[in-house]
């Protein structure tokens, strides 16, 4: 099977032409082709792990383009880190193509919504399968055109628009160093191959710096893709899009493509210590931060994506310590829990027509399916044995400890804390409490089995996908994390876990502690939290600064460069003037011009002898 | 005593005063009668230079057909020169006012080209000879031919061009 | 075959001038058809190209002015040929996109088929007196279009945009002399010249040669700051004519720089190439920023071209085999899309009269097929993958990289700035003219007629398809480039 | 001196006797039927024609009558072109002699004695013959322009040029009496061979200059150049063209042969002379055409640019210069005259002759429109037309001179000519025609279609088909003394 | 020094002045008829050099000079009456005899 997964992205890809071309004649019956196509993309995703775990791989390439001697092919590879994002990406995506059904009923771009899921599920599929750093740009920078189509889908509003706007640009921030890398390295290597650039790498023909400036290039182009700081300022804004985009592209998947390109060139980062350094930081930063600004939030979704960036940032440490099995291992489990949370967020949205948290409560009422399966979400998201996220937050936490850097696990385990106080404090706004606003409880039903059925069948990996992390790490090639101080930062990891939960449950289950007390005490924490560590007003301003440049070189343009131009004319028009003065219609004058021309002539050539 | 050069220096102070006179006088009629002076002055330089046939045509022409039409125009102008003053630039300058600038072109022209003269050595050739009126009249009709015979079309030229630009318009 | 793609729209504008003035019909018929029969040769000519090696196909040779050496000599190659298919192409389109035209029908296609022969014949001739006749030609019939049919100011853009191309060609020609004068071998043939120049132009002379013959192909490219007609030519002018300028018009400079100078004045072009260079990242990032500033779409686009025409000279400047064929393929690949978004402007201006974009918004709702389509456009100038405007952005700084100097890998570093700048404003063109709701007057607009599709649709194929598969073109430009290359290289 | 050296100048005699014929058919015939003299003009320029080709047939290199006349190739190139203009001149004016009333035996008569004194110029080997031959011209001309005489701008025009015209020769005469001097001889042979190669002194500088100002008089050269706007405007339609093309051509034939033959010695000096005298006059020239609004004022400045431009040719003093020079009379004479024919045409129908009377032409009289615009852009240069050829043919003698100053002057002032240029297509393709006068279509006699279409056939094969033509001045300019 | 006992450059110096004075009355004169005289003085300056150098340089042909001026004096003629004809035909338009008054063409 692995020599035919090019079926894999090539399926979506023929789901995509058949919605745009045929769609509009089926109606919201064109989702089945959608459907179809993913479900027999899972299957063929999951044969192919199968056979890869049976220790089959393969690798397919054509001749693509020739410049000069220089000779570029384009294919993909399958082993078995790919296989293993396949099969997740394919059957994450294949829930939320299900759910869309449900969720996207009656949206007047139904057809356009499922054909820009499909091209964006092709993109994905093709980045983990390609072989060289070209088509793997190509199709991040399609998963990037999806992103922003899919959070401005509903593009009437400006603010979604804007949203779509802003996430484009700061993420193509991230692309040029991306660029940059990919140049850097193919200049020095001759090849865009991964292949052939990390056996360079590994094979020390590259001087150091080169390295570590092509690992740092790159590594901005997964800042910008996967939300770190400072380029995360696009992601909760992302949330303007439909859930189900939210779940799939910003949460599951395309996010993830960070973590990815630093795993997937991995041998690069390694020969890089300071870029590795760096990724540690910046994650371990983005991990905190997040999570601090996670604890304030009362949107559903919001919380939900800053919940998201944490958890990038803490994959991001993983990668960045060394622990690149585990990091990975928490991507693919994040992957399941994320988009199980936010497909249930989507069910409450549907039914309660709102993201506020403070307008909810009490829901696990009406919706008791769906509201169990975000308790499992939510309890896998806080690290609570047996669920998955217990597991691969583990191996990333045990990661951490086994490095150097000490105070990076302080930080880990503190956002551990905080991950679990904003996941319960948003289970315990939402479905528990007495409801706060009485019409919003009543009309609340619960979302038909369209629905309901991906979250049920997401459940099964939330719940149980972390026993096979030891198994999964091994499988993607990682180093063996659990050592003998396992079990300490294990009891650490849950210890973490357990308080923020009660603390959480204190405040918004017991109410022990009054909400506003607490925010009247930590004032300027709030403001610091409520305000995003004024990361966007940052970005603003970067903006407006840019906005200003353009402003300032278009009239420049106007004024100065063509204001030379025109200037020259008005001065050519100036003399013609003057040359036109002489021709006053007095014949004496022409003739005195004339004589002068004359005399003027015999002086020069004989005062200021011309002559010999 | 050496008459040609005496007889040279009165010629060239009656000739240059005439023409300054022609220049200056502000009687176009008096004007007339010093150019008329200063042709015969011309005239004297022929004869001094031993072209003598020169001289002649140089009065039959000049100071006879010439003058006679000259006066003839004014005669039949009644011309008097106007000096208006309030003039634009250009004309301010070649006003008898500001008569400065031709002047001073004038007296540039000349200066320079004496100036010329004095600094470049002539050709000296032998001697030349004055020339007869059968050998000039011989040139005349071999190798000056042709353009004898187109100075007699240029003169009827002239003389087609006088009379139609005088017709009237409408005569014919 | 070459000539007949000069000399079929050319004398097919002479009946069209004959027919009376009252038969649009027939006029507008007999203008599509004369301008569909140079794409029917360039798809006869297309598998004569094949792998195109160095060396000229189908030439024309006959002598002309045999006294000063100047010959009737046509052909192309790998280099010139894609741009002749875009002429073709591109001409047919505008054609379609004409139909609208109300006054002085006859003329109008009889310019524009003038001018298509012009072109053809800048992009086939081989010869320097006969490259400069079309080159001139050009001007003609382009200084009519925009002067009769233009916008508000057209008088203005026109004669400004002729005076200054005019000045630029003359020097040019200056150039070309003295390029003769120190060959001497009496011929104006260009790959003969080329050939000889290395050796016999005096090394005093190279740089003042290949500036004199730059100046005449910067101002049509445009370089900065010789740009500012541009954004007014583009503006006032009629949508297909616009298209005509921005695809066409501005590849004639480029491909001076490829065919002529460089080859021509290897010597000269090397050390020319670290102050191209910076030109060309000028362009990039000035255009981009500059346009950003617009308020007025279709100056917008027109800014564009001045970032995108940039990555031409840029590439040329790194001068290694990724540069140099990503500039070329950016010639075609700009060529498609500033001529799609040119004739959404178009498209939106007949329907609302306007280019305020303040104005515009709401588009994508009312006229969804056009909008979609203007997504695709604007995404393809912002460099999009499998659109060719990446594959070229991407080759060129590729190849600036490979390099291998510390100027030039700066150089890449700087150009990026404008990569982020041109999404930024192409962003904010799609932000500005398709999202939120359209005002009330323009909620009720007609959607994408099928003429206007049909002048869309293959522009927006022929860009998949080079997006996708860009071999199909630099399959030919590959031997070509990789003979200029070695002739710069001075082996 | 045989009967058979008078062959040499059969085509001025047959002129000069047809003009005699015209003055007598004008006073001899009834007065309605006066008219007919045009056709005895006709087949006068036809019988001139008819003794030039004779001479085709004859020795290339004829010299005679005294050592007056140099009947060389290069004397029959110019003799060849005034003809043609003459040819073209005449066919232009019948309409617009009849109509504006201008005194038709006169008129032909005054424009074949012009001629003959441009084609005596040209063939003169003489100061004494290129002198008669210069005034003949000169006063024709100044006749010639003020035949309008319902006009008082034509008496005025005349007026003007005569005065100036007249100081002018004075001044050459003073030039040539010093150069006279410096040689003794007018044969411009013998005084090339007794300048010999000594330096420029004094004496020569002055002729130098004298003799520029006099002929660059003829030739509009700034800054002497200051008569030409008025006259040009003043003068009847077809005297301008005359004046703009026959005149001027004359004058560089003259210019040519003095300085090239006569002052030949003195290259180098006359050359930079004359290269600062040509960016003047090219520049002068051409901005102030920018301000222009009349027609013939225009194309009066336009001519002053042109003179600039043959000027420069010139100043190269180089063979190629000298052939650049010829090639661009022969092509200026075909778009020249048809420029102003058009505006002739054009007041014939009584329309004003400024540019807004050329407003929607090309509505009105599409043919005549695009006539103009096929002379206007080979008047600019662009290819494949006449003028293109001229211009190419100027920057390559600069170049191979290494004048490269020149050139890029040349190319500059071309960009400004640009514009007022296209003003005139402008007014006729662009600007609206003015209310009332939207659909009077301006029918051109039969006699000016012929004109037109002889111009404009001239226009394009020397476009399309320079080559004979190159071939044909390089011959000329090479038995003129230099080997191209 | 010559026959005639007055050396050349005597000759020039008269002809120069008067050329020159000729000048200045063309530039300075209003009048058309004294404008035309002055260039007749300047004509006549020309002829006194024509035949002064004829003289002084003995040249191959003795007739040149002379000759020269014989033309010079012809075609003057035809000038005037020429000139004088235009000046008439103006004047019975207009009663100016100012020749700057004549300004109906210029820019």
């Amino acid at each position: 099977m692995p020599q035919h997964a090019w079926i894999i992205p090539a399926l979506p890809l023929a789901s995509y032409a058949l919605t745009v071309f045929v769609g509009r004649r089926l109606g919201e019956r064109a989702a089945y082709i959608g459907i179809a196509a993913l479900g027999l993309a899972t299957v063929l995703a999951f044969w192919t792990l199968a056979a890869v775990g049976g220790g089959a791989s393969a690798a397919m390439s054509v001749p693509w383009l020739r410049l000069g001697d220089w000779e570029i092919r384009m294919g993909f590879q399958v082993g078995r880190l790919e296989a293993a994002v396949l099969a997740m990406v394919t059957l994450v995506s294949w829930m939320i193509f299900i759910f869309s059904k449900g969720y996207m009923h009656g949206d007047a771009r139904f057809n356009r919504f499922y054909a820009h899921l499909s091209l964006f599920v092709t993109g994905m599929l093709t980045l983990v399968m390609a072989d060289n750093f070209l088509l793997f740009f190509v199709a991040w920078e399609i998963m990037g055109l999806c992103s922003y189509l899919l959070i401005g889908h509903w593009f009437e509003e400006v603010e979604n628009a804007r949203a779509a706007f802003k996430a484009f640009l700061v993420t193509r921030l991230g692309d040029v160093g991306l660029l940059l890398g990919i140049w850097t390295l193919a200049a020095a290597t001759g090849s865009l191959r991964f292949a052939d650039i990390l056996e360079k790498v590994e094979a020390g023909e590259l001087s150091g710096s080169l390295v570590t400036v092509a690992a740092l290039l790159l590594f901005m182009g997964a800042v910008g893709k996967s939300a770190q700081v400072p380029l995360h300022i696009w992601l909760p804004d992302a949330m303007a899009g439909p859930t189900p985009v939210s779940a799939l592209i910003h949460a599951a998947t395309m996010v993830a493509a960070g973590v990815f390109l630093v795993g997937r060139t991995y041998p690069l980062f390694e020969a890089a210590p300071a870029a590795l350094a760096t990724v540690a930081y910046i994650g371990a930063v983005t991990a905190l931060v997040a999570a601090l600004i996670a604890t304030v939030q009362t949107d559903i979704k919001k919380t939900l994506a800053y919940s998201t960036m944490s958890q990038l940032g803490y994959m991001m440490l993983a990668m960045g310590v060394g622990g690149f099995a585990a990091g990975l291992f928490h991507l693919e489990a994040h992957a399941f829990f994320k988009a199980l949370l936010f497909l249930a967020a989507g069910s409450v949205i549907h039914a309660v027509h709102t993201q506020d948290m403070h307008r909810m409560g009490g829901l696990i009422g009406p919706l008791r399916l769906t509201g169990l399966t975000f308790l499992a979400g939510a309890l896998a998201l806080a690290g609570i044995p047996p669920f998955a996220g217990f597991f691969s937050k583990d191996a990333v936490l045990v990661a951490v400890h086994a490095s150097p850097y000490r105070a990076l696990f302080w930080v880990a385990l503190f956002t551990a804390f905080l991950t679990a106080y904003y996941m319960t404090r948003a289970a315990a706004l939402t479905f528990f409490g007495r409801p706060r606003e009485r019409e919003v409880i009543e009309h609340a039903h619960e979302s038909p089995p369209v629905m309901t059925a991906p979250l049920l069948v997401l459940v099964v990996p939330t719940a149980l996908f972390g026993f096979l992390g030891p198994w999964f790490q091994a499988f993607v090639g990682g180093h063996e994390a659990h050592g003998a101080e396992a079990a300490p930062v294990q009891a650490l990891a849950i210890g973490a876990a357990v308080a923020g939960i009660l603390v959480a449950w204190a405040i918004y289950g017991f109410r022990a502690l009054d909400r506003r007390t607490a925010i009247r005490l930590l004032k300027p924490l709030y403001v610091l939290f409520k305000e995003k560590f004024f990361f966007d007003h940052l970005g603003l301003a970067v903006a407006r600064l840019g906005m200003l440049l353009s402003l300032a070189v278009g009239a420049f343009d106007r004024l100065v460069v063509d204001g030379l131009v025109n200037g020259v004319a008005w001065l050519v028009l100036l003399i013609g003037r003057g040359a036109r003065a002489l021709t006053a219609g007095s014949a004496q004058a022409y003739a005195l011009v004339m004589l002068a021309g004359v005399v003027i002539g015999l002086f020069i050539y004989q005062v200021l002898g011309r002559v010999g | 005593m050496n008459w040609p050069l005496v007889a040279f220096f009165f010629l060239a102070g009656v000739t240059l005063y005439s023409a300054y006179r022609v220049v200056v006088d502000e009687t176009i009629t008096h004007a007339a009668l010093y150019l008329a002076i200063a042709f015969v002055g011309v005239a004297g330089f022929y004869a001094l230079l031993g072209a003598d046939f020169l001289a002649f045509v140089q009065v039959l022409v000049y100071a006879g057909a010439v003058m006679t039409v000259l006066l003839f125009t004014i005669m039949l102008s009644d011309i008097r020169e106007v000096r208006g003053l309030k003039l634009p630039l250009f004309r301010r300058l070649t006003s008898p006012r500001w008569g400065a600038v031709p002047a001073a072109l004038a007296a540039g022209l000349a200066a320079l080209l004496l100036a010329a003269f004095a600094g470049s050595a002539l050709l000296a050739g032998p001697e030349g000879r004055p020339v007869g009126l059968g050998e000039l009249a011989r040139a005349l009709l071999t190798t000056y031919l042709v353009p004898f015979e187109v100075a007699s079309v240029l003169l009827l030229a002239a003389m087609v061009g006088a009379i139609v630009l005088s017709k009237g318009e409408g005569e014919r | 075959m070459l000539s007949l793609l000069i000399f079929l729209p050319l004398l097919a504008a002479v009946p069209i001038l004959l027919l009376p003035a009252g038969r649009e019909q027939e006029i507008k018929r007999l203008a599509t058809a004369a301008a569909a029969a140079p794409v029917l040769l360039v798809a006869l000519m297309w598998p004569g190209l094949g792998a195109g090696g160095p060396g000229f196909l189908y030439e024309v040779r006959v002598p002309w002015v045999p006294s000063l050496g100047i010959e009737y000599h046509l052909g192309v190659d790998g280099i010139s040929f894609p741009l002749v298919a875009l002429s073709a192409l591109v001409f047919l389109v505008a054609v379609l996109a004409s139909y609208g035209i109300r006054e002085r029908v006859k003329e109008y296609f009889a310019l524009v088929l003038v001018l298509e022969a012009a072109v053809m014949g800048v992009f086939t001739a081989l010869d320097y007196v006969l490259f400069y006749l079309f080159f001139e030609l050009v001007l003609v019939p382009m200084y009519f279009l925009i002067a009769i049919w233009g916008g508000p100011r057209r008088e203005y853009a026109a004669i400004k945009f002729i005076i200054y191309t005019m000045a630029g060609s003359l020097l040019m020609l200056i150039g070309i002399l003295a390029l003769y004068f120190h060959t001497g071998a009496n011929t104006f043939s260009i790959p003969e010249i080329a050939r000889r120049a290395p050796e016999l132009v005096p090394p005093s002379w190279r740089l003042w040669v290949f500036l004199a013959l730059f100046a005449g192909f910067a101002v049509k490219v445009p370089v900065w700051p010789l740009h500012t007609w541009l954004p007014d030519a583009h503006v006032e002018a009629p949508t297909p004519i616009s298209v005509i300028l921005a695809a066409l018009l501005l590849k004639m400079g480029t491909y001076g720089l490829v065919r002529i100078t460089h080859p021509t004045l290897p010597e000269a072009a090397r050390e020319f190439a670290a102050a191209l260079a910076v030109l060309g990242v000028v362009n990039i990032i000035y255009g981009a920023l500059a346009a950003m500033a617009q308020r007025d779409f279709k100056k917008l686009v027109a800014y564009s071209s001045v970032s995108h025409m940039g990555y031409v000279l840029l590439g040329l400047a790194a001068g290694t085999a990724a540069a140099v064929n990503g500039a070329v393929f950016q010639m075609v690949a700009h060529g498609l899309i500033s001529a799609m978004l040119f004739l959404l402007v178009g498209v939106f201006y007949d329907r609302t009269h306007t280019r305020e974009m303040e104005r515009l918004h709401g588009m994508y709702l009312a006229t969804p097929t056009a909008g979609v389509i203007l997504a695709f456009a604007g995404l393809a100038n912002l460099g999009l993958p499998a659109l060719p405007g990446f594959v070229a952005e991407f080759f060129t700084l590729q190849g600036v990289m490979q390099v291998g100097t510390g100027f030039f890998t700066r150089i890449a570093y700087v150009t990026v700035i404008g990569i982020v700048f041109t999404a930024a404003f192409n962003l904010l063109m799609m932000h500005r003219v398709l999202m939120g709701r359209p005002r009330e007057e323009f909620a009720a607009l007609p959607d994408a007629t099928p003429r206007e599709l049909a002048t869309l649709v293959p522009l927006m194929a022929a860009s998949l398809l080079l997006g996708v598969w860009p071999a199909v073109i630099m399959r030919m430009t590959n031997g070509p480039v990789s003979e200029f290359i070695r002739i710069l290289g001075g082996a | 001196m045989q009967l058979a050296n008078f062959l040499l100048i059969l085509p001025e005699i047959t002129l000069s006797a047809a003009g005699l014929v015209l003055l007598l058919v004008e006073a001899f015939l009834p007065a309605e039927r006066r008219e007919r003299a045009v056709e005895v003009a006709g087949v006068a320029v036809v019988g001139a024609l008819a003794a030039l080709a004779t001479l085709w047939k004859t020795p290339a290199n004829a010299e005679g009558l005294g050592g007056m006349i140099w009947s060389d190739g290069f004397g029959l190139f110019f003799r060849t072109v005034l003809l043609i203009v003459l040819v073209m001149v005449t066919l232009t004016s019948v309409e617009y002699v009849v109509r504006h009333r201008l005194p038709v035996g006169e008129f032909y008569a005054l424009l074949f004695f012009a001629t003959v004194g441009g084609m005596l110029m040209s063939v003169s080997g003489d100061l004494i013959m290129l002198y008669v031959g210069l005034e003949l011209l000169s006063l024709s001309s100044y006749a010639l322009v003020g035949l309008l005489r319902q006009r008082e701008t034509s008496l005025e025009a005349s007026l003007k040029y005569f005065l100036n015209g007249a100081l002018a020769s004075a001044l050459l005469l003073f030039g040539l009496s010093l150069l006279f001097g410096l040689t003794g001889t007018t044969s411009l042979r013998e005084m090339a061979a007794l300048l010999g190669e000594g330096a420029l002194s004094w004496l020569g500088a002055a002729a130098l200059v004298l003799v520029a100002a006099g002929l660059g008089f003829k030739l509009a050269v700034v800054p002497f150049h200051l008569w030409v706007p008025d006259t040009y405007q003043g003068a009847p339609t077809p005297v301008s063209a005359f004046l703009a093309v026959a005149s001027e051509g004359a004058a560089v034939a003259a210019i040519l042969r003095a300085f090239f033959v006569g002052l030949g010695p003195w290259r180098a000096d006359w050359s930079e002379l004359l290269a600062v005298l040509a960016v003047l006059t090219m520049t002068v020239g051409n901005v102030a055409a920018l301000h222009q609004r009349n027609a013939k004022r225009l194309l009066a400045y336009s001519s002053i640019s042109h003179a600039g431009f043959i000027l420069a040719g010139i100043a190269t003093g180089s063979a190629t210069g000298f052939s650049a020079a010829m090639f661009y009379v022969l092509a200026y004479a075909f778009m020249n005259v048809g420029a102003f024919a058009v505006v002739a045409a054009l007041a014939n129908q009584g329309e004003g002759e400024e540019l807004d009377d050329l407003a929607g032409l090309a509505r009105r009289e599409p043919i005549l429109a695009f006539l103009m615009l096929l002379f206007v852009l080979s008047l600019l240069g662009i290819p494949p037309l006449a003028g293109f050829w001229a211009k190419l043919y100027v920057f390559r003698a600069a170049v191979d001179a290494g004048r490269i100053g020149l050139a890029v002057a040349v190319a500059l002032n071309s960009a400004v000519a640009v514009a007022y240029y296209y003003g005139i297509l402008r007014a006729m393709y662009v600007a609206p025609a003015a209310a009332g006068r939207a659909e009077t279509g301006v029918a051109a006699g039969g006699a000016m279609q012929i004109g037109l279409a002889l111009a404009a056939a001239g226009v394009l094969v020397l476009g399309l088909f320079p080559e004979m033509f190159i071939g044909w001045v390089t011959t000329a300019a090479g038995l003129a003394g230099l080997a191209p | 020094m010559p026959e005639a006992g007055v050396p050349v450059g005597y000759f020039f110096a008269v002809s120069t002045l008067l050329f020159s004075l000729g000048v200045f009355g063309a530039l300075r004169r209003t009048n058309p008829v004294a404008i035309l005289m002055s260039i007749e003085l300047m004509l006549n300056a020309v002829n006194i050099n024509f035949v002064a150098f004829s003289r002084h340089l003995g040249a191959a042909d003795p007739v040149r000079g002379p000759m020269f001026a014989i033309f010079v004096i012809t075609v003057a003629a035809a000038e005037v009456s020429l000139g004088l004809a235009i000046v008439l035909a103006l004047l019975r338009r207009r009663r100016s005899a100012d020749v700057n008054e004549f300004d109906a063409l210029k820019g």
